[in-house]
């Protein structure tokens, strides 16, 4: 029995072609089948609007916004955490440093305080969560609000407009082959983040310490730090989504970014990153995004009414994480 | 404490007012709060009108008159804290109260409890429909605002092609009403065919998002219409991302501040309003003249502002007819 | 010895004395019956959500329900909707009452038979529920009911809020018999405390939670339909941080997020708290933004509190 | 001299005396055996060794150097420890799991995972594991295999003195006695090999030199060579005139068993299990950790799903869905692990003495009979003597031993036809061990049917009349009387052939 696990398990690997299989059956396999499809599927019930151009950058830049904060989201996740606040996040740090940049202050400073800004707020919730070991559900959900209380301040009940155009023309208008720079520079961030999540010391510790955090300990890996940095790490990718948005809609209100976090959280579950810990993919985590977006854009292109963009979502997020549940309920045997 | 005995006083002096007795002229220096509860605060647009208001607040306190401006809300255009904000304000006792309301009838029980403790309910802008409600200070009539954003927009396409309308909540009943005149004048152009309407909240990112979409989904659009402020900024942004600039015509009611690198781009050509700050201080003015039991006359001449429309019959203010806002005076600041 | 005035609560009923004296201090007007009493009609609504949430949260297994707000405004659109076609005020009420039993239900069997943690239920049926409500009711505010209707949030007895002394306290007292003496509150405590004991004791823990998860949805349902009367319409997206503030309040009165402990008395009292610090600060005029600020910093404050007094009554034994 | 040197090391755990005064010495290039019995102070012992638990008081050098232990500084100074459930990373391969906090990296800190292999396989080669391991999770693997995975690690990380804490007791028997073969070769590289167990067999298997903790406190050191099997036996019980061959068999039983399975199968922890359980009887079920005894009696109890066969209660065939349908049909079982299974830690005695039996003290409307729950609860404390002050008490302020009373109490008052204690002594101190002995006598007298079982084989033959010996999820003994004695209950156990 003992050896006959081991055996099965050594018969991983093989050809390319049964690698290949073995993708395709896989969690990111299959989700990338199934957004084949729905891509597919909305592409032709909307007579072809989804592919067209407008669309298709617009969905770009969508998909770039959820994806970039998602990278971080999957690292707290990983580490069997979570966090609400980053609506607020990005509220706060597009209020701060969008004051800067309507006040022509040099743009590349201001996007530094912007990735300032973000990289602080994150770090509040991971020395909270981490060090002074409040629940990060209550942390988070406690920030949320405290953040968005800040962004009512700092803009006082005045909208930041003259966002300069040269934002949008850079990450939304200027391409490289037909994807915009902000998509492209989502894409390296990920390729980056996957290099560091599988091939170096500090990516496998967030592994380590969702998969054992007793045995992480132990193995002198320093917990709090880790996990902290994942908090931080999501305030910093949280600020580069909030310039992102902000170059696609160049406009900074009370509520810029409220309802974020749900759509990250969503795009993560989605990609297979286990709420428990220890184990996902930033990989995951994009198709994810890709899907998210897919449902909000599909419902347009569709003509459906939008209320059904929640009720779509909730069952999007439902049916994936049942399916885990099961794939749990029947490792664990008749239990 | 405001108790019963000077709500018995104040319903005497109202019936004095309206035997047109200037009894007022015996009132020694008095101090008039008027609060204001808009649909939400921490928008420019509410911020304006708030300024309005306290423009006319110090315009008027003179002559034995102090009055005062209390301004807030909820942060979000919810009914409950629109109904906290009120509720919080009738027991404080000011001596006059009013809102934008986020619903045109949840607050009528609260308007009951004030006009019965003798405070002066009042709403702007967005109206409470019902029938103790004391004044209604009206921006622009429905009818004028809609058909304007159809005559503009028309103007623009040369009377036809496709056009797709994008409001912000489906529950913003003055919203609404604008919409069903937007349609009702779009008979007056035959050429112009409603393609789809969408809600995009209160968020310009939302609004960019739509106006993407639908720009996809109708490759023969023409033209949108942006029903409140934060959506014409978010059509306009999509249009000139998607390389659209001068093929969709973009318009609808929105502020020069949201608007403006939009104007001066070319993007937008005109879009309508009026002058929030300028309807605060007609309101405040308004108030005043209930506080005061001065009637209002048909035509009335407002120091500061001109001459005002007053319909007895729905007890309405009318601020006047709608503005256009283009090139020529898109550096108005509000 | 009695629990019902433990250190906790002694502690909370400080705090309000001491939030009403501030606030008096700034008005001195707010010390009046007709301020007592609208306090109240408004903490009243998310205070039996919180009551819901109490219990979800002591039962457990990462207890928490997100989507009470959702579930809030869905039962009161599906009020609203039964009324304004025709259908007499009770009967309506009584199904708006009964499908916010079902949404919690929902949430129990997703929750219990298919093992997804609760956190990301909830979260999925906050938007699933709420879309529903925007779906059924078009997006509009549903108003126009009978008379008879607003009795339940809008009269008072014997110069007391209707939904404080008919609804709110009986539910209260209810709730407080089920804690204290009953078999389903000792169940209920101890699956939070152990959830393995617990089963191994013979106490059917997925049951319980699915009746708490239930719970939470019918008396969210409560709301809603006080809420409705109230306000007179019923609203597609109302409720929107219902879920933040009854979380807040459970765990000001005491609730541990890892389930086991928490009382309705203390989630009476916080929302007494909660509810005179929202009111105060639109009484006094103060600048609305700091409210949500103020509910986040005393959740992460009664949290750390509640390790303090945790490690102090630890060193003390 | 020796590696480790502990000298009068004390720890306190509440009221539990865990560690009296210990001194003991480590040396390397030899196997040393500690050996005790469950809750002796072994496990404690390991604990501050591996710098997880810090001693009251006493002093611990390493290689002549007074040494403060934290699990890293523990860990640098070359002491490993392979528990018995080893600590894994599930989802991590086997590479990773073996360098986890000591990665090869290049500069930029990227993984050299090719450089970590080859590093990894003369160790992986030498303990006879196929290289290829390395890249499957270690959730895959069997828990012999993790053990084994662990030992590489821990050579890898340059250990000087490996711990095993109670390696065997859930491997089969070829893979004992591969690892005892690896145990050897670690000598003979030498390491400094700490061997604790409870098999006396295998001391003499492997050990150069055996230490025996009873209670908390050391009391023998000997050379292998000089101790004889019963005097260490003698010596872990803590009594040295125990005869167990005199054992009356007492309540011999006649009539109908009150329990009984047929060919029960609850894969993957037993298969075809077949006995009877008597009133009046005391079974014992003797089986080593790992064995499937837990298993197979937690499904009678409802809490695992057994694939085949049948249970019946009183002659009657049963079907437990849950625990809770198993209290009503009055099986009634008390879990092996206190702390995780057993105690709900922070509420009162009350609460946690009447868990199970709430429902006979429901009134009307769902409503308990609060007075009455505590009248019972302070007379199940005197009956079975808790010493707290009141029902009032947090179940967490007492001693292991006085919550393992209530935890009995529990279930002796819940009127049942069976009960199942599993390892119903562990972890607690010799007097209330006694005490518990004998109420467990006093239930058995009653006419409950009363299964014990345990992993402690003196316990067995101290008060079982009958003992169930387990191996490998099967019964593979069922003796009575003048047929107990421990030689063959032992290699039953373990499978040895004797």
């Amino acid at each position: 029995m003992k050896s006959e696990r081991l055996r099965s398990a050594r018969r991983s690997g093989g050809s390319p072609g049964r690698r290949l299989g073995q993708f395709l059956l896989s969690r990111e396999g299959l989700l990338l089948i199934f957004l084949l499809l729905l891509g597919a599927a909305i592409d032709i019930a909307s007579s072809g609007s989804l592919l067209r151009f407008a669309n298709l950058n617009n969905l770009f830049v969508n998909v770039a916004v959820v994806a970039v904060a998602s990278i971080g989201m999957t690292l707290v996740i990983l580490t069997a955490g979570i966090d609400v606040s980053i609506g607020g996040i990005v509220g706060l740090s597009s209020a701060i440093a969008g004051q800067l940049l309507t006040n022509g202050t040099n743009v590349l400073l201001s996007l530094g305080v912007f990735l300032a800004v973000g990289l602080a707020l994150g770090l509040v919730n991971g020395i909270l969560v981490s060090y002074v070991r409040i629940p990060a559900i209550i942390t988070t959900l406690a920030t949320k609000s405290i953040f968005r209380m800040l962004v009512f301040l700092t803009l006082g009940g005045v909208w930041i407009s003259s966002i300069p155009f040269r934002l949008t023309n850079f990450f939304v208008l200027t391409r490289i082959w037909i994807l915009p720079v902000s998509l492209v520079l989502t894409l390296a961030l990920l390729i980056a983040a996957s290099v560091l999540m599988t091939h170096t010391r500090t990516g496998r510790w967030f592994y380590a310490v969702g998969d054992n955090e007793e045995a992480a300990r132990l193995s002198g890996i320093n917990v709090r730090l880790v996990k902290t940095s994942g908090y931080a790490l999501l305030g910093l990718l949280t600020a580069v989504a909030a310039i992102f948005s902000l170059a696609e809609s160049p406009l900074v209100q009370n509520n810029t970014g409220s309802g974020f976090e749900l759509t990250v959280i969503a795009a993560v579950i989605l990609g297979g990153t286990e709420l428990s810990g220890g184990r996902g993919t930033v990989l995951g985590s994009l198709i994810g995004a890709v899907i998210v977006a897919l449902v909000q854009d599909g419902v347009i292109l569709l003509h459906i009414q939008p209320f059904w963009n929640g009720v779509l979502l909730g069952a999007v997020i439902l049916a994936s994480v049942a399916s885990s549940g099961l794939r749990l309920l029947r490792q664990r045997g008749a239990r | 404490m405001v108790g019963p005995k000077r709500s018995k006083v104040h319903k005497v002096l109202a019936l004095a007012a309206s035997l047109a007795i200037p009894l007022a002229l015996t009132a020694s220096a008095k101090t008039f709060t008027i609060a204001f509860v808009p649909k939400l605060v921490g928008i420019p647009y509410f911020t304006a009108m708030d300024q309005g208001m306290m423009r006319a607040a110090k315009a008027f306190s003179k002559g034995g008159v102090n009055l005062k401006i209390i301004y807030e809300g909820p942060t979000t255009a919810s009914v409950s804290g629109q109904d906290r904000f009120v509720q919080a304000l009738v027991n404080q006792g000011v001596n006059a109260i009013g809102v934008s309301a986020n619903s045109p009838t949840a607050l009528c029980p609260l308007v009951d409890k004030a006009v019965k403790k003798g405070l002066v309910f009042y709403s702007s802008d967005s109206q409470v429909s019902c029938a103790s409600n004391e004044l209604q200070v009206v921006q622009a009539s429905p009818k004028g605002l809609g058909y304007a954003a159809i005559d503009v927009l028309a103007k623009d396409l040369g009377g036809k092609g496709e056009i797709a309308f994008i409001s912000a909540g489906p529950t913003a009943t003055n919203l609404n009403q604008w919409m069903a005149y937007m349609k009702q004048r779009l008979k007056k152009y035959p050429g112009m065919k409603l393609v789809s309407v969408q809600y995009a909240g209160e968020s310009v990112s939302q609004a960019t998002t739509i106006a993407s979409q639908l720009i996809s989904a109708y490759p023969n659009l023409r033209g949108i219409v942006g029903v409140a402020s934060t959506i014409v900024p978010g059509a306009a942004q999509a249009v000139l991302e998607a390389g659209m600039k001068g093929k969709i015509a973009v318009t609808g009611f929105t502020d020069p501040n949201s608007i403006r690198p939009y104007v001066k781009d070319g993007v937008v050509k005109q879009v309508i309003l009026w002058n929030p700050t300028n309807l605060g201080y007609l309101t405040a003015w308004g108030v005043l003249q209930m506080l005061e039991h001065k009637a209002f006359k048909a035509v009335n001449n407002v120091p500061g502002l001109g001459k005002v429309q007053y319909f007895a019959k729905s007890k309405e203010l009318l601020l006047g007819a709608p503005m256009v806002i283009d090139r020529s005076n898109i550096d108005l600041n509000f | 010895m009695s629990r019902l005035l433990s250190s906790r609560n002694a502690l909370l009923v400080l705090i309000s004395a001491v939030i009403w004296i501030a606030f008096a201090a700034v008005q001195p007007s707010i010390l009046s019956a007709t301020s007592l009493r609208s306090m109240v009609v408004l903490a009243v609504e998310v205070g039996v959500i919180a009551l819901g949430q109490t219990f979800v949260i002591i039962s457990g297994g990462g207890g928490i329900d997100l989507s009470v707000g959702s579930i809030f405004a869905l039962s009161s659109v599906t009020a609203g909707l039964l009324m304004t076609h025709g259908v007499a005020w009770p009967l309506a009420a009584l199904t708006a009452l009964l499908a916010g039993l079902g949404m919690g239900a929902l949430n129990g069997v997703v929750i219990v038979a298919l093992r997804i943690p609760p956190l990301m239920t909830t979260l999925a049926t906050l938007f699933g529920y709420s879309g529903v409500a925007l779906i059924l009711s078009g997006g509009v505010d549903i108003s126009g009911f009978p008379k008879g209707f607003f009795a339940i949030g809008q009269s008072r007895l014997l110069e007391i809020p209707v939904q404080f002394l008919l609804i709110y306290l009986p539910i209260l007292l209810i709730l407080l018999f089920v804690e204290r003496a009953s078999y389903f509150g000792r169940a209920l405590y101890l699956s939070g405390t152990n959830e393995t004991a617990a089963r191994l004791s013979g106490i059917e823990v997925g049951k319980i939670r699915f009746l708490v998860y239930a719970l939470s949805g019918l008396l969210s349902g409560v709301a809603g339909i006080v809420n409705a009367s109230r306000l007179t319409v019923a609203r597609p997206d109302a409720g929107g941080s219902a879920n933040l503030v009854s979380i807040t309040i459970a765990v000001l009165g005491g609730a541990n997020i890892f389930g086991g402990e928490g009382s309705v008395v203390g989630t009476a009292l916080a929302s007494l708290a909660i509810g005179s610090v929202t009111y105060g600060l639109s009484y006094v005029n103060a600048n609305p933004v700091f409210e949500g600020g103020i509910v986040g910093g005393i959740l992460i404050f009664s949290v750390l509190a509640q390790g303090l007094l945790g490690r102090l009554q630890r060193a003390r034994a | 001299m020796a590696f480790i040197e502990l000298r009068g090391v004390s720890k306190q755990f509440g009221g539990v005396r865990a560690l009296r005064g210990v001194d003991v010495a480590f040396e390397q290039g030899r196997v040393h055996a500690l050996l005790g019995e469950n809750g002796a102070g072994k496990s404690t012992l390991i604990k501050t060794l591996a710098g997880a638990v810090q001693p009251d008081s006493g002093e611990i050098t390493i290689a002549g150097q007074r040494a403060q232990l934290s699990p890293r500084s523990s860990k640098q100074l070359g002491i490993a420890v392979v528990y018995q459930e080893p600590m894994i990373y599930p989802h991590l391969s086997v590479l990773e799991n073996i360098f986890m906090g000591q990665e090869l990296v290049s500069p930029g800190g990227f993984l050299r995972r090719g450089e970590m292999a080859t590093r990894a396989t003369p160790t992986l080669t030498r303990l006879g594991l196929d290289p290829s391991i390395l890249e499957q999770p270690m959730g895959a693997l069997s828990i012999g295999y993790q053990q084994l995975v662990l030992i590489v690690q821990a050579l890898i990380q340059g250990a000087r003195a490996l711990i095993f804490d109670e390696p065997t007791s859930i491997l089969s028997k070829e893979e004992t006695d591969r690892l005892l073969g690896i145990l050897r070769g670690l000598r003979e590289s030498g390491h400094a090999v700490i061997y604790i167990t409870h098999r006396i067999e295998e001391v003499y298997q492997i050990a150069d030199e055996v230490t025996v903790l009873t209670d908390g406190a050391v009391v023998g050191h000997f050379p292998i060579a000089e101790i004889g099997s019963e005097q260490l036996l003698a010596l872990m019980s803590g009594a040295s005139k125990r005869d167990y061959q005199k054992r009356s068999s007492q309540g011999r039983v006649t009539g109908a068993p009150i329990l009984a399975a047929e060919h029960l199968c609850v894969p993957p922890y037993a298969q075809d299990l077949s006995w009877q359980i008597y009133a009046g009887e005391l079974t014992c079920v003797y089986g080593l950790v790992g064995s499937g005894r837990s298993e197979s009696f937690q499904a009678v109890f409802g809490h695992l799903r057994p694939a085949s066969g049948r249970i019946l209660l009183g002659g009657q065939p049963v079907a437990p869905r849950s625990p809770a349908h198993a209290i009503r049909l009055g099986i009634g079982y008390l879990p092996e692990d206190r702390k995780l299974q057993g105690i709900f830690a922070d509420k009162n005695l009350e609460f946690n003495q009447t868990a199970s039996v709430l429902r006979a003290f429901l009134q009307w409307l769902g409503k308990l009979d609060l007075r009455g729950l505590v009248r019972a609860t302070d007379q199940g404390m005197r009956e079975y003597g808790v010493k707290a002050k009141h029902p009032g008490v947090q179940i967490a302020l007492l001693s292991g031993g006085n919550q393992q009373k209530i935890l009995f109490t529990r279930w002796a008052k819940s009127k049942l036809k069976v009960l199942i204690l599993d390892e119903p002594t562990r972890g607690i101190d010799v007097g209330t061990k006694a005490e518990i002995h004998e109420f467990i006598r006093r239930l058995v007298d009653s006419g409950v049917g009363v299964v014990v079982i345990t992993s402690d084989l003196e316990e067995a033959l101290q008060i079982g009349d009958r003992i169930l010996v387990m191996r490998k999820g099967r019964i593979v003994e069922d003796l009575r009387g003048e047929a107990l004695n421990p030689e063959t209950i032992l290699s039953a156990a373990i499978g040895a052939r004797s």
